[in-house]
């Protein structure tokens, strides 16, 4: 697969480049020392921990179910229908699978462009230690706590056509009542506004606890130089967190194309597959239908969609260098 | 020491608390077998079906509601064919059940699981609501009839039909009982066999034309789309709708979903089977619903097929039948039902002459997710009725 | 600070409107809360709540959760700030290659991976076990938690890595005395998103487990769900009742993030 | 251009009182240098003034208006960090230009600013380092040629060359002094190195413990130590204090240590034989004595030649004694040197209140003075 | 105790070069300082020993065994960082502590060590205090305190008392040096004061540029010079520097600056006239001249009082000339002095190469010094 590591920060340049990659904190132990004696001890106890347990419970089903995807298979004894790509031609003519893929790049979208600044926007508020912090941080941080279930559920009745508050809200304006969640245009527009809902406090943790590490006498100094609050965040807040931003927006980006929990209590991807997403198609069309080997065949494409993202992701912010 | 273990999806405690008492009696009759009662939710269960009988971990009886999985987890040996078992002794013990819920049980001959219940649907309506937009409900035996009346409570400012389209599968109901009327027994099983053009056959891409016209009437509240079927029963309960096409056991769930917990009274609710549609090869008497049955598996005891036997044999059944929990599937436990609305339902499936159980059991859950899908389209006008009876026809040639 | 407050004030209510509907939801009738889901409820429904506290079974459940959640957040954060660390700070031949290795596993949806998941469980002898649970959990759960670490500890002043050098620490002494203490920001973060991912998850118990005494309580929803129809409001009271500990992870784990832990380390 | 003003200023940090009340007007246009031992308050003023810190009590004026809460960007003033505090993601050139570029400078004249603070501080070759690929020394001059790009009213420098070699140090001393005569701003300055305190300021202002001990002119305060703290503190090696009393003598009043050593007083001080005293004087007012008329005769305990000078630390009873010598003094540790010291130059304290004994009258001064220079 | 030798060793940040080759025998117990002018690469240089930076050639070698890749924790060595690196999470006592506690050393001798630091460096009412609560000077206490509670090999000072103020840094000197002579470690230590390097080496290392311009005992420096480089850079204020050639005078050869001004030269050092040299006389061997037997009349630029002495800027023609006189120079910028200089004192310097002209032999002494004091 891709250098996908190097989404997160830069590949080291080549060491003759004299400096290192502009955007990484100065002073940061990275990768830049040399190593010292006893690397082996650290190697030895510190990775096969995790690489165990990943390879064994992450990589290998994974493995398995890539191969699955070439059989047409219910799950029940062993795959015995050898297909090909057959799995992947139907998924190709799928219509639902476009929407799908329609909608997982407008979540995308949203994420970047209205949560992730949101996350950010919240994260500045109470990442001082002002009186309340602890209680904003919390509320902000509830709906990620919060069960799908129940955040689908409620989100059913804010919704709701009779009941609910988008009707109390419409009928103050004195428009008609919007069925939003039926509304096979529409309905898509109110999940994202869920998924915002449900996941920036999740990044507003990570933009959190990014922006401790932030010395703070940098404020100071740019105080001193005369910045104003929007100065100073343009100026060192966002370049010195843009470790965490780029993070978080890869994160944010995976997250998106996997979403899949929220959603199912909320529509189930309806109406009409009109809010399906590539995780809910795969879960509607291969898991409850019991077709594995056809939702194998999603993840793999939803595999390859997301390591190419991920490598582009990459390609376009180097060019920034 | 043998323990036998059940898995079902039966939330309703009073339910399951009949058929512990049952299973205590035969516990107390069986010494050394111990009855092992388990719930899962619906989503759950389906979920978690498919790996557990893949593990030595495979519940002895597990619910079933038969067609296309039963025979992939028969297929898979996953589940014992019980064919033999059943036509033994004469077929004493396929004797036992009534003709529909075997062969709801039995897939190419074989039967796979040991029938439960039945269920069966039809429509309710509110004899409130149609008094005041002067409908008699006894009167609608015709397709047009229905129209009708959906047109005078319209104009009476009523929401004629409640809809569950947040579900889907409400919404198949429909096309699934206009292609029955339409095209009868012999429309289906040549269907099925793959014959004459599959579902592409003119009954079904008429069923779907009526559907269209059915759309094309609004007859559901709006939003209808978004309406999960809970809330759906709760429209027809809180008496906000006329009509609804539901399941038998209907009265009581729409009073548990209703706002004050009550819901419409007996006495105000009443029945009619779905109608005929003029000019169809039937003569009304085909009936839509499901057979539940009791799938045994790989690994079963021979104590875990005895306690089946018994407990959907008729005299467990009958109880079952007393406490308003089914319309039992042995023969002759019938007698055992009380609610006279279920009643009259399981009076109509004994003069059945023949019973589609639900597409998305019998044609498996692919296939009948895009039966459920394309009735949703058809109906709120997406998709033309050919095209989508094209597209179940694909979706049925790739099973 | 009018504007801050004001908007903080703002975006709570925002936030909360959902969920104080959540917990007043629990007191309502199933029928009270379908025409009446925001406001107050009709007739407070103390039962909803009484009869679920006053059960053994949620307490039984709790405990399930809470043990596998404590045993997923520790595992989570020892094995991923093990690998993290020795991602961030030693360089070897195939540590990219090793950090992208992680990385796949955010990329594939789990969904897909259930059944095979299943079958390795079984294999390894770990079905209806709690271990069973928390070790797939642990294991989806490294990707992000390495990242997440390594991006952090590589902003600990490498000053500090040379102090202990010179002090007379290696690798592993360094990892525990100095990167651990000056993570606790990241640490705590990845605890209670691990905590919060096992707290609420689903699939995984409902796959592994068996026994309904070890189901942690998303399984023990399900009694109000039936195939048709769900009791919302017990869905809600239960759910309420669920988020408790959850907030009470929160406040304790939070009270570790905070600023200027490297302050006055280094000087220029 | 502004004037200075703190009104009884106090310091908390939690409970540690660390400022109690200090008091000081500063010019417009004046340069004051604070001076004191490690820990006695001096960043926390600097901050203070800066804005950085809260006043806990007290007043702080600036040009006339009361800051105390006015926000450290309206107060217009530079400042260098005694940590530097240069931003890790910006170049030499960026961190430098920052101000102007927040201010909207145009690209020239940031580029000319930033031109003339590289070449002053001898940074040109680094423009486009990052702060992590340089040395402590350039560092520290990075976070000089920040304050000094630009012309705010107030400049606050906490020793800013603590960490560069002796030759630029010097150097930079005329640069700072130029700048200040071209700009005629308020600077107030801390610094450890006596050179510095001494050439650079106008006033310099001695601090111990988080209170004000002396202010004054640099020579003032060399030649007229308020008392026994500015005394020792000014000046190094440090004054010799040797505790006594004066006894008569043949010459008039002398001076008796407590170890025995007898040494000449000054004539015409009006001091009473029997007065407790303390003895000063500093290490260059010792001389060797050419002839044998000595004032002392001392043991040599060790020898530090620094080039320039030879300290020589010696016994004299029990007492210790250091003298800087311009001499190369290579007796040995042990061996006796004969001293001579000019009564002029000593300088007497009351043991008790450690406060000065001049000619005139045994008081001690005001702490604040009115005139500064 | 141990070693250390330096063969051609070398430094590159990618491709910036920053130590050229630099051989250099430290002594077994000796005291070693390194001066130079900030960024010429002393700290790389104490990194490189450390272990904590790659020698990109050549070779370290510690205690006899070459070290080049042995990491920093088997090397032994205890080190004062120039940016002090305190773990920030630890109190005081505990950052004096952790190296112990790494060593598994018991309760007792721990508490005994950092007890017995904190009273050296004056921490003990600090001990339980945060880095961030400390002052600066207080923080670099802390990383001193961290090393000298080690016996280790070797001790690494990178400008360790730079933000100390005068007098507790006389105080620290002779604690550092009280602690050479108890343990007799070998010590490599980065100051940039000039009275730190004469009074506490053993031998000074003077670099310049990531070269090693000199190798000598202190006065060995001070007296003798082997460049200009060294000339100007040991001694503060610098040493005057005048370039000219030897003339023949009435009293012998003397020398005339470029400027015109004529100053004596020694005799017998066989200078012909004509040879272009560079003229070296430090600020303090100018002296006033008492009698009218001047050697040169020079106008007075600047008068600088410190204090103890006054420096005085002058200009000698177009030359311009420091002179540091212990008397109080009262005159006024603009008159004129008369000065005296002894030839003896003055140093002469090839103004080609550079090099130092000796009595003997006008050829560069060698770089490296076979026996240290
Ligand atoms: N990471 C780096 N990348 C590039 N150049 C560097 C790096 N670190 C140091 N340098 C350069 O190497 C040279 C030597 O640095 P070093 O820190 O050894 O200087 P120094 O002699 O200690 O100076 P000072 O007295 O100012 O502390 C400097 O010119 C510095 O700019
Ligand atoms: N955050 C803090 N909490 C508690 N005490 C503090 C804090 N910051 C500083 N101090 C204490 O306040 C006193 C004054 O500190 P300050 O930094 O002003 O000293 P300074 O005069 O600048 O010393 P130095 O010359 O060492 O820099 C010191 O004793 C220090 O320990
Ligand atoms: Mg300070
Ligand atoms: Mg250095």
């Amino acid at each position: 697969m891709s250098d996908a590591a190097g989404i997160i920060e830069r590949p080291s340049p080549v060491a003759s480049r004299g400096r290192a990659p502009s955007r990484r904190r100065a002073g940061a132990v990275g990768g830049h020392h040399r190593n010292i004696g006893g690397v082996w001890p650290v190697l030895v106890l510190f990775l096969p921990p995790a690489l165990v347990l990943f390879t064994l419970f992450v990589i290998l089903p994974m493995g398995e179910a890539a191969w699955y995807s070439l059989f047409d298979w219910s799950g029940y004894g062993a795959p015995e229908d050898f297909v090909g790509l057959k799995n992947f031609e139907t998924l190709w003519r799928n219509g639902a699978f476009r929407t799908a893929l329609t909608n997982n790049g407008l979540i995308i979208l949203v994420s970047l462009a209205l949560q992730l600044p949101l996350a950010l926007w919240l994260a500045t508020l109470v990442s001082h230690r002002i009186p309340g912090t602890t209680a904003f941080r919390l509320v902000f941080f509830l709906p990620y706590v919060l069960a799908d279930v129940a955040a689908g559920l409620i989100w059913r009745f804010i919704y709701d056509g009779d009941y609910g508050l988008v009707a109390s809200l419409a009928s103050l304006v004195g428009i008609a009542t919007p069925y939003v969640l039926a509304d096979r245009d529409y309905a898509i527009y109110a999940v994202l506004a869920v998924v915002v809902w449900k996941y920036f406090g999740f990044h507003m943790m990570l933009f959190i606890a990014g922006l401790q590490s932030i010395d703070k006498s940098l404020y100071e100094a740019a105080d001193l130089d005369g910045a104003t609050p929007w100065q100073k965040f343009r100026t060192i807040t966002l370049p010195l967190l843009s470790p965490t931003i780029r993070l978080s927006v890869f994160f944010s980006v995976i997250g998106s194309l996997q979403l899949f929990d929220m959603i199912m209590p909320l529509t189930g991807g309806g109406p009409s597959n009109s809010t399906q997403t590539m995780v809910t198609f795969l879960y509607t069309y291969g898991v409850t239908r019991m077709k594995v080997g056809f939702g194998s065949a999603i993840g793999v494409v939803l595999f390859l969609i997301c390591v190419t993202l991920a490598f582009s992701y990459r390609r376009i912010f180097m060019r920034h260098d | 020491q043998t323990t036998v273990r059940l898995m079902h999806v039966e939330a309703n405690p009073n339910y399951v608390a009949v058929w512990r008492k049952l299973a205590d009696d035969y516990q107390t009759q069986h010494p050394g077998v111990t009855i092992d009662l388990q719930f899962l939710e619906n989503e759950a269960f389906k979920a978690k079906l498919p790996t557990l009988l893949q593990s030595n971990d495979a519940p002895d009886l597990f619910y079933s509601w038969s067609g296309g999985v039963l025979k992939a987890q028969a297929e898979a040996g996953a589940v014992q064919d019980l064919t033999e078992r059943m036509q033994a002794d004469d077929g004493a013990w396929a004797k036992s059940f009534s003709p529909a819920a075997l062969a709801g049980s039995t897939i190419n001959d074989k039967t796979l699981c040991v029938p439960l219940k039945m269920s069966m649907t039809g429509f309710f309506y509110n004899k409130a609501l149609f008094e005041k937009a002067g409908v008699d409900g006894t009167e609608i035996r015709t397709w047009d009839d229905l129209m009708a009346a959906v047109e005078k409570l319209k104009a009476a400012g009523i929401v004629p039909i409640a809809g569950g389209g947040g579900d889907k599968w409400p919404l198949h109901f429909y096309w699934s009982y206009l292609a029955l009327r339409l095209g009868g027994e012999p429309a289906f099983t040549a269907a099925k066999a793959g014959e004459d053009g599959g579902f592409t056959a003119p009954p079904f891409v008429e069923a779907f034309a009526k559907l269209k016209e059915l759309g094309e009437a609004e007859p559901f509240q709006p939003g209808y789309l978004g309406t999960r079927w809970q809330d759906t029963l709760a429209l027809f309960g809180d008496g906000r709708a006329a009509m609804l096409l539901t399941f038998d056991d209907s009265a009581n769930r729409q009073a548990a979903a209703a706002a004050d917990g009550k819901g419409i009274p007996r006495e105000g609710l009443g029945t009619f089977p779905f109608p005929a549609v003029s000019g169809g090869a039937s003569q009304g008497s085909e009936t839509f619903g499901g057979v539940n049955c009791w799938a045994v598996s790989r690994n079963a005891s021979d104590e875990a097929i005895a306690f089946v036997r018994w407990f959907s044999g008729p005299e467990a059944q009958r109880v079952m039948a007393e406490n308003g929990m089914l319309i039992p599937a042995a023969a002759g436990a019938d007698a055992g039902i009380k609610d006279p609305i279920v009643k009259g339902f399981a009076e109509e499936l004994g003069r059945s002459s023949y019973h589609q159980i639900f597409l998305d059991q019998d044609l498996g859950p692919s296939v009948g997710r895009v039966v459920n899908d394309m009735t949703m389209e058809v109906v709120s006008g997406q998709l033309e009725p050919d095209e989508a009876a094209q597209e179940i026809q694909d979706a049925f040639e790739l099973e | 600070m009018l504007y801050l407050y004001g908007s903080l004030f703002i975006v709570a209510a925002i936030v909360l409107v959902p969920l104080l509907t959540t917990a007043l939801g629990g007191f309502k009738t199933l029928g009270d809360l379908r025409v009446n889901p925001f406001g107050l409820p009709g007739e407070w429904q103390w039962s909803n709540y009484w009869d679920i506290l006053s059960g053994a079974r949620y307490w039984q459940m709790l405990g399930n959760s809470l043990l596998i959640a404590s045993m997923t957040v520790v595992l989570t954060v020892a094995v991923a700030a093990m690998a993290a660390f020795a991602l961030a700070h030693v360089r070897f031949f195939g540590s990219a290659f090793l950090m992208n290795y992680f990385l796949v596993g955010l990329m594939f949806p789990i969904a897909t991976a259930i059944l095979p998941l299943f079958i390795r469980i079984r294999d390894l002898g770990l079905l209806d076990t709690y271990l069973g649970v928390v070790l797939p959990q642990v294991a989806f759960g490294l990707g992000m938690a390495i990242l997440l670490f390594r991006n952090f500890f590589r902003n600990v002043p490498k000053e500090l890595f040379e102090a202990a050098l010179v002090d007379g620490s290696g690798y592993i002494r360094f990892f525990w005395f100095v990167t651990l203490p000056l993570s606790r920001p990241i640490l705590a973060t990845v605890a209670i998103v691990a905590f919060v991912n096992s707290w609420n998850n689903y699939i995984m118990p409902l796959i592994m487990l068996n026994s309904q005494d070890k189901y942690p309580w998303p399984l023990g929803i399900m009694i109000y769900q039936g195939e048709f129809s769900t009791d919302w409001q017990l869905v809600l009271a239960f759910i309420t009742l669920t988020i408790l500990p959850t907030v009470i992870v929160f406040f304790a784990a939070q009270k570790h993030i905070v600023a200027g832990l490297t302050a006055g380390a280094v000087k220029g | 251009m502004a004037s200075i003003a703190l009104h009884d200023v106090r310091k908390f940090f939690g409970h540690h009182p660390v400022l109690h009340g200090i008091s000081l007007d500063i010019r417009d246009g004046e340069f004051v240098i604070l001076v004191g031992p490690s820990g006695c308050g001096k960043s926390t003023l600097l901050r203070m003034l800066a804005g950085l810190e809260d006043v806990s009590e007290g007043e702080i004026s600036i040009g006339g208006r009361v800051v105390n809460d006015m926000a450290p960007k309206e107060r217009d003033i530079a400042m260098v960090f005694q940590n530097y505090a240069l931003y890790p993601h910006m170049t030499v050139a960026e961190n430098m230009a920052f101000s102007l570029r927040l201010a909207g400078a145009p690209k020239a004249q940031k580029d000319a600013a930033v031109a003339r603070a590289a070449e002053i501080l001898d940074l040109a070759h680094l423009l486009d380092r990052y702060p992590r690929e340089l040395s402590g020394g350039q560092r520290q001059r990075v976070a000089m040629g920040r304050a000094i790009v630009r012309d705010p009213a107030v400049f606050l420098f906490d020793e800013p060359l603590s960490n560069l070699d002796a030759k630029l140090r010097v150097a930079m001393r005329t640069e700072i002094k130029a700048l200040h005569q071209r700009l005629k701003t308020t600077m107030v300055y801390v610094t450890h190195d006596q050179i510095e305190a001494m050439t650079m300021a106008d006033r310099i202002v001695v601090m111990n413990g988080g209170r004000v001990e002396q202010v004054g002119r640099p020579l003032d305060l060399y030649d007229k130590p308020a008392n026994l703290f500015v005394a020792a503190f000014i000046g190094s090696p440090a004054m010799n204090l040797l505790h006594g009393e004066a006894v008569a003598g043949p010459n008039g009043v002398a001076f008796r240590a407590k170890g025995g050593g007898v040494l000449p007083l000054p004539a015409g001080r009006g001091i009473q034989p029997g007065t407790p005293l303390v003895y000063g004087v500093r290490p260059e007012h010792i001389e060797l004595a050419a002839s044998a008329a000595c004032d002392a005769e001392a043991q040599i305990a060790v020898v530090e030649p620094t080039g320039s000078e030879t300290q020589v630390f010696m016994t004299l009873g029990p007492d210790s004694l250091v003298g800087v010598f311009r001499e190369r003094v290579a007796d040995e540790p042990g061996s006796r040197l004969r001293l001579r010291i000019d009564p002029a130059r000593i300088h007497l304290f009351e043991p008790a209140s450690g406060a000065r004994i001049d000619a005139a009258a045994a008081s001690t001064p005001p702490i604040r003075e009115a005139e500064p220079a």
